[in-house]
């Protein structure tokens, strides 16, 4: 399979596909689905220093092609996290991307320093983007020098080559782009979800216990397209695109649009199966279309 | 094993009001092994609704590859699921969970089978499989009314079964806890299903030494991946601690889960 | 259907369903399936000084439960808006809202000052959100201290209320919200559409001529209902809300997060009949539910 | 009038390689009064296809309230109007646009009808109102290749007709226009329905002294509301006049519009 091969930073990757953080878990459920050897890469679920519960239920709501989370960072904490779950992940011949979160600079530092020296975990992402925690989160990812200035600090700690996962929630996605790459990001993944809300007309009250949650699925792909096409033009960093991926054609928009490998997330809850059904799709896919290697694709569509 | 598989219907009934009874037909079937686990299904593949959807297995039949299922179809995903006829295919993702575990009743106990609403269709199969080990079953059935109400006779073919209804046009007016302590209905041993409320109240009843109950929460995965249907366990001191509905779940001995 | 008069500034509402700008035309094309009357109000296409071709076709295209547009304003400029099409739509029992646009201050101000003379116009909605030209538009509706000078200006000449149109492409929208709030205006209309883009997998080009457009439609809605929730509990404006309207039940939806009244756009195409049906199912709705009046579910959600 | 209706099925067949022919009857029947008309419709009321689909109008029987479309199954859409089966219900809105002006063309003088793929359909009703009018048609159908082509036996009933295809498997080897200069044909008034670049090149023929032709465009709303779907006149001094495919067309005397 060379034609999907692809070499990002601190990254060797059978193919670009991987799951998406907080919708793979720490990858046991899937293990038991098939071997996660096959796929690209695996984002594990946001790590937080202390363990979190996160927001009470319903945690989940549909929307029109859609759906709504607001899980609130559940995790183990960065402990267990690494004597557990990546001790766990050690089996498989797949790098493991480590999604870092937190509440305060300080604690993405602790995490980003103790996670980046786990052997399996090849990069991390920069989680600050999560719409559905009170603080931190997102206010990170939505004023330009505070993402630099954590990218800085981050950088600073980490063994690995370091990603920032970006916000869709902001006016201009191209400004946090830059200031990422300024603060030494190696690459960017995104989008995260968009903040949503839905409300039960029976009730009158928000579905979510939440209230808000992230909106993800097809219904915000057309946005995350958008985004990539825009930030792969201004920046020179890598981009792992995601947002409504669930058929191979997504994954060529993504790539037209200017991703170097992509991302796929609420589809794994649609069919549990759908990483290692795309990843042979796009060999058939490219093989098809006579085009040599994946990364011929990467920003056709402004090349 | 979790499969997917695209099943065949091979029957589709509506036994009661907006109540339909299911029987889809594959090899998905050999998987089943426990009454109360639950399958993830799909009507189609369109993307609205997106989400699949969970149903209690109600019935197995492994010499047909056979397992039928009892929902009410209420919002998108069930009215689509009730528009298929015998012969269309459902996309069918299980068996899922933890289940009833049969074996806690010993053969010549007594068993207290407590459902309500589309809480009752998991007791089914539940009830089948103790009667089969020789446990003697006692049904309380609770519907909103004579209209919602289905499987009496099934369930008063197996054993002793009282239903109560809420407005009281079938069986005793009132919930399912009224008729235990109206008749003073006690046990080795109870299991339930039902909404979360009356959960609560079953678990309070003294009607059992000990007993499970099953769950329901809005799911994402179905198998304990998004962490979208936790619950906290009675005891944890921590604050941190939780299960997942669908994978450590649905059932869960009473008293384990803070409700 | 006294459950369904709405008073707002400037608007004395039959019900308070009315056509989104863009997706209604002039009326002229709806007014051959049903008399325009039984609207609530109508909000016109958006006006520009000067006649606009607006952006080269393909100009839409279709998304999960959503479409994209880029119109580009395309209008016959404001000399023949006020003598055609305002004046044609006079035979009308309506009122008129008038979208203004432009691409610097000095346009909004003159279409405003001379559209809000025309008698049926009752109000004004002020486009500071239109994402698919290149100058003005959205670039007025992104930053809040322009926004609020902007609406200043723009209410020194109106003679009807102003109703200021907000774009949901921001990091901030209450802040945009106060700041339109500040600078005077009656009234907030919300949401424009978030921008996105889709490319043709067979082409590898973008699908719109214009690259990206403005995405709409029910993959909105959540977007739309957790912005109208911020906004109507941080201002004191009215909302008229809209994004993914097609049924009551996102009426009712719209309601309860805090709209006072709501438009309906892209649904216009997809059943022509969708504005009248709508006004008769949302009374049959409140009688069936016993509400008095469908302003007692404002802000039920949050109150 | 424009109306909505949800017609009725009464045939759907497979005419050639992804070309369907369907035939609907309804009460909006009674409004089709003209060729080169078209309808907007919708399969379904799901969300996805959202917006509706124009397909021309390619026979009108206004004795047995029926009209007859073919189309491609392409994208969503269209394959989803594919699976419907006689008896089923399709969302019409229609007749919409300005169609082809059958009296241009006076008893006794000569049609060149010419179309290109799913641009065939609508010549179909135009020739057979033609030919009732006394007038002699011409028809000249281009087609990628043997399996693509259909309704060559119904125009051949009408008239003259000559077949090109891209590959040479049917009919003569290359595009209509090719046809049309190897046979030198010539008529009083020709009429074209097909791909832009098509129209362009039949525009630039000799064959008739004028003619019309109908444009494709992405519609929106499909009645002139949305101005998805507007192109240039060819004369536009100004640079803002524009015409509206759907309201205005898709019909257009050959030359009006900037191709
Ligand atoms: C383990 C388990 C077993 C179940 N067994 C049965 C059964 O045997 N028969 C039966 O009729 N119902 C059962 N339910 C409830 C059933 O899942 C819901 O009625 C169904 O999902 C509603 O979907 P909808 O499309 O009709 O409603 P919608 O309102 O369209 O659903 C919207 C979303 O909310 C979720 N949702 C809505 N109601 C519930 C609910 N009560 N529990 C969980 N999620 C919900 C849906 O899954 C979906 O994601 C079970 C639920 C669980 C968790
Ligand atoms: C006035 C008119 C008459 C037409 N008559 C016929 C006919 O008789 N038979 C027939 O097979 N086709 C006809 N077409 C083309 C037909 O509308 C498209 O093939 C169809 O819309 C494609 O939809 P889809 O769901 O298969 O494709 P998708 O790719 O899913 O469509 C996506 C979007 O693009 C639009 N679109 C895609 N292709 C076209 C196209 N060629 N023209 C306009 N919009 C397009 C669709 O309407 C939809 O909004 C006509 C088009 C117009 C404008
Ligand atoms: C249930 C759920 C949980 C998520 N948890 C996380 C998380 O912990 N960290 C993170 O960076 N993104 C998280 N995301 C966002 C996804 O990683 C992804 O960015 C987003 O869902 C868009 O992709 P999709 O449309 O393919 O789902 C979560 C998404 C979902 C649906
Ligand atoms: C084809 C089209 C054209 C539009 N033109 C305008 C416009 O001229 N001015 C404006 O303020 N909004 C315009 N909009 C935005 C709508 O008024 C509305 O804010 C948006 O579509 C969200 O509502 P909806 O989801 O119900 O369509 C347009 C939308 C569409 C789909
Ligand atoms: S539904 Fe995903 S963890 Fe339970
Ligand atoms: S399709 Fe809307 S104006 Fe033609």
């Amino acid at each position: 399979m060379n034609r999907l091969t692809i070499e990002l930073p601190g990254l060797s990757l059978k193919n670009p596909v991987m799951p998406a953080s907080g919708c793979f878990g720490f990858g046991r459920e899937f293990s038991q689905l098939y071997d996660l050897s096959t796929l690209g890469a695996i984002m594990i679920k946001a790590t937080t220093e202390e363990p979190r519960y996160g927001n009470p239920t319903p945690r989940v709501a549909e929307t029109p092609a859609g759906m709504l989370n607001a899980i609130g960072l559940q995790n183990p904490g960065l402990e267990k996290v690494i004597a557990n779950e990546l001790e766990w992940l050690k089996q498989f011949d797949v790098p493991i991307i480590a999604n870092v979160a937190g509440s305060q600079t300080e604690d993405y530092v602790a995490v980003a320093k103790e996670i980046s020296r786990a052997a399996n975990v090849h990069a991390l992402e920069l989680n600050i983007s999560c719409p559905n925690v009170k603080t931190g989160g997102i206010a990170f990812g939505t004023v330009p020098e505070t993402a630099k200035e954590l990218t800085k600090r981050v950088k600073e700690v980490s063994e690995v080559p370091v990603y920032v996962k970006l916000s869709p929630n902001v006016t201009n996605i191209v400004e946090i782009a830059k200031a990422v790459e300024d603060g030494g990001a190696d690459g960017i993944t995104m989008i995260n979800t968009l903040i949503g809300m839905r409300i039960d007309v029976k009730t009158a009250r928000p579905v979510l216990s939440n209230r808000t949650g992230g909106l993800s699925g097809p219904a915000v792909k057309p946005v995350a397209i958008r985004m990539v096409y825009e930030v792969s033009q201004n920046t020179n960093l890598p981009i792992i695109g995601m947002g409504g991926i669930s058929t191979v054609e997504d994954i060529i928009e993504f790539y037209l649009a200017g991703a170097d490998a992509v991302a796929v997330g609420t589809a794994n809850f649609v069919n549990p199966f759908v990483c290692p059904e795309l990843i042979e799709q796009l060999d058939g896919y490219l093989e098809e279309h006579h085009i040599d290697h994946i990364s011929d694709l990467k920003g056709r569509s402004w090349k | 094993m979790i499969q997917k598989e695209l099943m065949t219907v091979t029957n589709q009934t509506e036994i009661a009001h907006n109540i339909y009874e299911m029987t889809l037909q594959g090899a998905l079937v050999d998987q089943m092994n426990e009454p109360g686990r639950f399958v993830h299904l799909k009507a189609g593949d369109e993307m609205i609704p997106l989400l699949r959807r969970p149903i209690s297995i109600a019935r197995i039949e492994p010499e047909k590859q056979e397992f039928t299922m009892i929902y009410r179809a209420e919002g998108a995903g069930t009215n689509a699921l009730a528009k298929k006829r015998a012969g269309d295919k459902v996309d069918v993702l299980g068996p899922l969970g933890h289940g009833f575990p049969v074996d806690e009743a010993k053969p010549g106990q007594t068993a207290l089978l407590i459902g309500g609403g589309i809480g009752v269709p998991p007791l089914y199969e539940l009830s089948r499989r103790l009667n089969a080990n020789g446990v003697k079953t006692i049904h309380v059935l609770g519907f909103q009314n004579k209209e919602a109400a289905f499987y009496t006779e099934q369930f008063l073919a197996l054993g002793e079964t009282y239903v109560a209804t809420v407005d009281g046009s079938l069986g005793e007016q009132g919930f399912v806890t009224d008729v235990v302590n109206k008749f003073s209905l006690k046990a080795d041993i109870f299991y339930s299903c039902g909404p979360t409320l009356m959960l609560k109240a079953v678990e309070q009843l003294q009607a059992a030494p000990s007993g499970y109950i099953s769950l329901e929460e809005r799911m994402g995965c179905g198998i304990g991946a998004c962490f979208a249907c936790v619950c906290h366990p009675a005891q944890d001191k921590s604050g941190t601690a939780y299960l997942k509905i669908c994978s450590d779940g649905p059932v869960f001995p009473a008293g384990e889960v803070a409700l």
